[in-house]
């Protein structure tokens, strides 16, 4: 089989699907050329993320490890989802092909996207760690977006 | 996973039809001689080898000492390209021209890529929105030193079948050699290799029934390529290594039940693919990919705006749909298919790619079902999608 | 025909056992898929063809990831010798010299002479009366230039076993790629491609009980020869085209059936080996051809002064008798067989040789029918040569 | 098969096996080396061939155009046994596979040798037309014997 049972799980029934109005974060990470679009509400009380939701435009992967990584970061604080990588949602995943493993990187990125703009919103500085080392160019998929 | 299960998928591949498996059966553990040895036993094998043979030849208007058995379609294609082009370095032409097109399968594709690093130059022709390629534009194409046209016959993600005799024509005008990668259309629709005026033509047995594993090439005579696969000399020398007696035995039987019921199957499926068609292509913000017409008779394809073709495939498979996105073997690939991108389809659309290849088994209740979950599937996905506006119900993209 | 039938050509070819083929019918008719396909009916067949990969790996040493499947043992050896010398001119290296045996298959010595066109430098080491390689000779051939070494592990015609271990050692200890033709080994005598210390390893199902058309070519890793055949990118985009997964299938079931009973089936049939060659050897002007030790447990080899090999099998034959002289991919040439000329034999002698190679099926009852056949065939044929001495009971030539 | 029934009806049953022991004419062509020896061996009274024998060393094609070609001259003049030609041997064979036409060129050859030997010991002049296009050389194979 190309996927886990746990991937296929999570694909077949994907959590917290959907979008939250007036998140206090939103990430939008990928490029519809790659073929892979994550984005990511979150809903946070202190420094707890309290909700979180996502919707995904992409493969199999892609939508498996949305889910995971919404599930993972969900009632954790800002500081334990900040140290989530994408490394650990595959885990969690029972693992990915290696040609999907950017969905796993996706995934964290839009979790990292969200956060820094829950940070630009309160007009608070975004953490260095939070910075994206690649942005979509025009005309060629970076490896972490397809 | 579900109880229903439509296999549709036969461009991918087909099962081994009855009649094909009763043929190959005697050849496993019975009549398994090795046809280039001496006694009876194995000269019987050899008789039902040049039998085959015989078959396939009549199935294309060929002449039997015109086929010669491969590994498959890819070994075919590979060996009418580098063939060609080693013909030609022996007769003194160590570099040259060809033409093929951009919509080729990659059996076509990497050998051409592959010869370009040999140093001969490669004209990939475009296609227009439907995959149809241009014959004015290809007669334009000719130079005096283009060694070989290759167009495919028909299109194995979109369906498309290509004017081949027009081509031909040309061709043998211009006195080039003219190959077509028949893979998709042998079995599915009229193939005659004196009216298309090929001298070359690929052909795979497990897209028509037969099983995997074999192929062919046809070689007009006199043309004689040399060999890609030296060895023993079998195949006259062109094509070494033990004969796949079952493999050449069930292949024919496979293409002769297919052109026997040609006319009337293809008619048959021809209706289901055109009510999959209607049914699908009105859907909002979906196009119907190839030609409406020109095409093959069990291949319906399709893009969805705001869908992603392996979701799309995967959320199927859970309903007991088998079909395909963009061809299945460059399935592992991340980037969205050439040939889709060559009808023009901007990335984004070209990833939400369906085909649906209707065959023998198949029904209108199997149509009905694909007709009722897709649509499904669709709305699931969008809903699901950042680039689905919901309330518009469109794609929030501007393309 | 005779009422006895005795199939003494497992050389040539074989039956495909009954494991084999109960592994291998599920996959034309019922678990068909192609396993490029995403949907779990594909992955099911997917799965099978990496279990095929794995138990091959296995019955060699070697790990599943180095085993790449191709149409049958010629591809291999083919898809060997160029790829080698294509990666080396990737890496810069136009040229080269290569080193092989006087009595490869012609799958590679078709393919060395191919390469000797292209400007690549071959040498054909010679061999004994035994038909052994000597290690110490070929050191001595190792140039610095050298890209390749390919010794067959046994050969097809006289049965001889090669140092395989021990010239894997040298190309080892030089840095030479290796390369074994084994596919007259595989099966049949245990093969480990750590202790032989190869790179590179052809084999064919057929030649152990699988089916025709499906071989593999091992692949040490790192070692990732480019594509012989290229398109879809199957088999990691080393060897592309629909796999043949009820071929793989059926050959790794083969294969395993065979080493779990090689100690086991080997001493049964080295023993009805050494019956015919005592018998055999026993006839005036007739000698044994091939190592008296060092050879495959299945084949015996004969070479009878005054008589010729095809008329021999064809009386045989009529008897019943299923074996072959020289081989049987040669049967069509006029030639004496260039293995038998390379252990010393004149012409003259070398065109009256008998191969006999037992399997599975053959008993001692069918050694006592040959024993009983050849020897009255062999005077039959004497008493009308006119190369024979009736009187004196001996050939008329002085050799 | 590669051969028709004729051929291995003749194979296996040849005619005229044998030698004739004070034969009026005995021609031997071919060569070990190549696999394929001739011997014919004649008994000729006044212009007719009452009597023939052959010895062969070769293919089944190489005994039964043996066989053939000493039964088409059976009986037949000296006149009419000149005439023969390796066609005609092969096509009343009901043909021979491409590869092994040689043989029966070896046939009409081994007639002939045996004819001029004939003349030969009767001191007359050998007809040009018994005479051999080509004689096996040392070290390769003539098309005309293997
Ligand atoms: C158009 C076309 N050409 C070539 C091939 C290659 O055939 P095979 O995979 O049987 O070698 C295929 C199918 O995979 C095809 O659809
Ligand atoms: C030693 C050897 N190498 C290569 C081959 C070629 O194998 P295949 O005919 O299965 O391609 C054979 C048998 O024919 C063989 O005996």
């Amino acid at each position: 089989m190309l996927y886990s049972d746990k991937v296929m799980d999570h694909f077949e029934h994907p959590r917290n699907v959907g979008e939250i109005e007036n998140a206090d974060g939103v990430g939008q990470v990928g490029n519809p050329k790659c073929g892979d679009i994550m984005k990511m509400y979150l809903k946070i009380d202190g420094d707890v993320i309290t909700d979180v939701k996502f919707k995904t435009f992409g493969c199999g992967s892609a939508i498996a490890t949305s889910s995971m990584a919404t599930e993972m970061i969900k009632g954790k604080t800002i500081a334990e989802a900040m140290t989530l990588t994408n490394a650990a949602v595959a885990e969690a995943l029972d693992g990915l092909p290696a040609h999907k493993m950017h969905c796993s990187v996706l995934a964290e990125e839009a979790i990292k996207a969200a956060l820094a703009d829950y940070y630009q919103k309160k007009g608070e500085p975004v953490p260095e760690s939070l910075k994206l080392p690649c942005d979509c160019e025009e005309g060629h998929c970076c490896s972490s977006c397809g | 996973m579900s109880e229903k299960f439509v296999y549709a998928d036969h461009a991918a591949t087909t099962a081994v039809t009855d009649t094909a498996l009763a043929a190959m059966l005697p050849h496993f553990t019975r009549d398994y001689g090795n046809p280039s040895s001496l006694y009876r036993f194995a000269q019987e094998g050899k008789t039902h080898l040049e039998e085959a043979r015989a078959q396939v030849a009549a199935c294309l208007n060929a002449k039997p000492e015109e086929v010669y058995f491969t590994s498959g379609g890819t070994e075919a294609d590979n060996w009418a390209l580098r063939g060609v082009a080693e013909l030609m370095a022996l007769k003194g032409k160590k570099t040259g021209h060809i033409i093929t097109t951009a919509i080729e399968h990659h059996a076509i594709l990497h050998t051409a890529q592959w010869l370009e690093k040999q140093g001969y130059e490669v004209t990939y022709l475009p296609v227009d929105g439907d995959g149809l390629v241009d014959p004015a534009n290809l007669e334009q194409a000719i130079r005096p030193d283009t060694i070989l046209i290759s167009v495919m016959a028909a299109n194995n993600e979109i369906g498309t079948i290509q004017p081949i005799a027009e081509i031909g024509a040309i061709a043998r005008a211009h006195k080039v050699l003219f190959h077509t990668d028949a893979v998709q259309a042998v079995g599915h629709i009229p193939v005659d290799v004196e009216a298309w005026n090929v001298d070359l033509l690929s052909l795979s047995g497990h897209k028509f029934g037969g099983p995997k594993g074999i192929g062919a090439l046809y070689m007009k005579k006199p043309l004689r390529l040399p060999a890609l696969i030296q060895g023993g000399g079998q195949e006259k020398g062109r094509r070494s290594g033990t004969e796949n007696v079952p493999g050449a035995v069930g292949m024919a039987a496979a293409l002769k039940e297919a052109v026997d019921h040609l006319a009337q199957e293809s008619a048959r499926l021809a209706a289901l693919r055109d009510k999959l068609i209607a049914g699908l292509s009105a859907l909002p913000y979906t196009r119907l990919t190839g030609h409406p017409v020109k095409r093959l008779p069990g291949t319906a394809s399709f893009v969805f705006e705001g869908v992603e073709g392996e979701a799309l495939l995967l959320h199927l498979d859970a309903k007991g749909i088998c079909a395909s996105s963009g061809s299945a073997c460059s399935s592992a690939s991340l980037d969205p298919s050439h040939v889709l991108l060559s009808i023009g389809l901007p990335h984004a659309i070209a990833h939400g790619s369906l085909r649906l290849s209707l065959g023998a088994e198949n029904t209108e209740e199997d149509v009905d079902y694909i007709l009722k979950e897709v649509p499904a599937v669709v709305a699931y996905l969008r809903e699901m999608s950042p680039v689905w506006d919901k309330e518009a119900q469109k794609p929030t993209w501007e393309l």
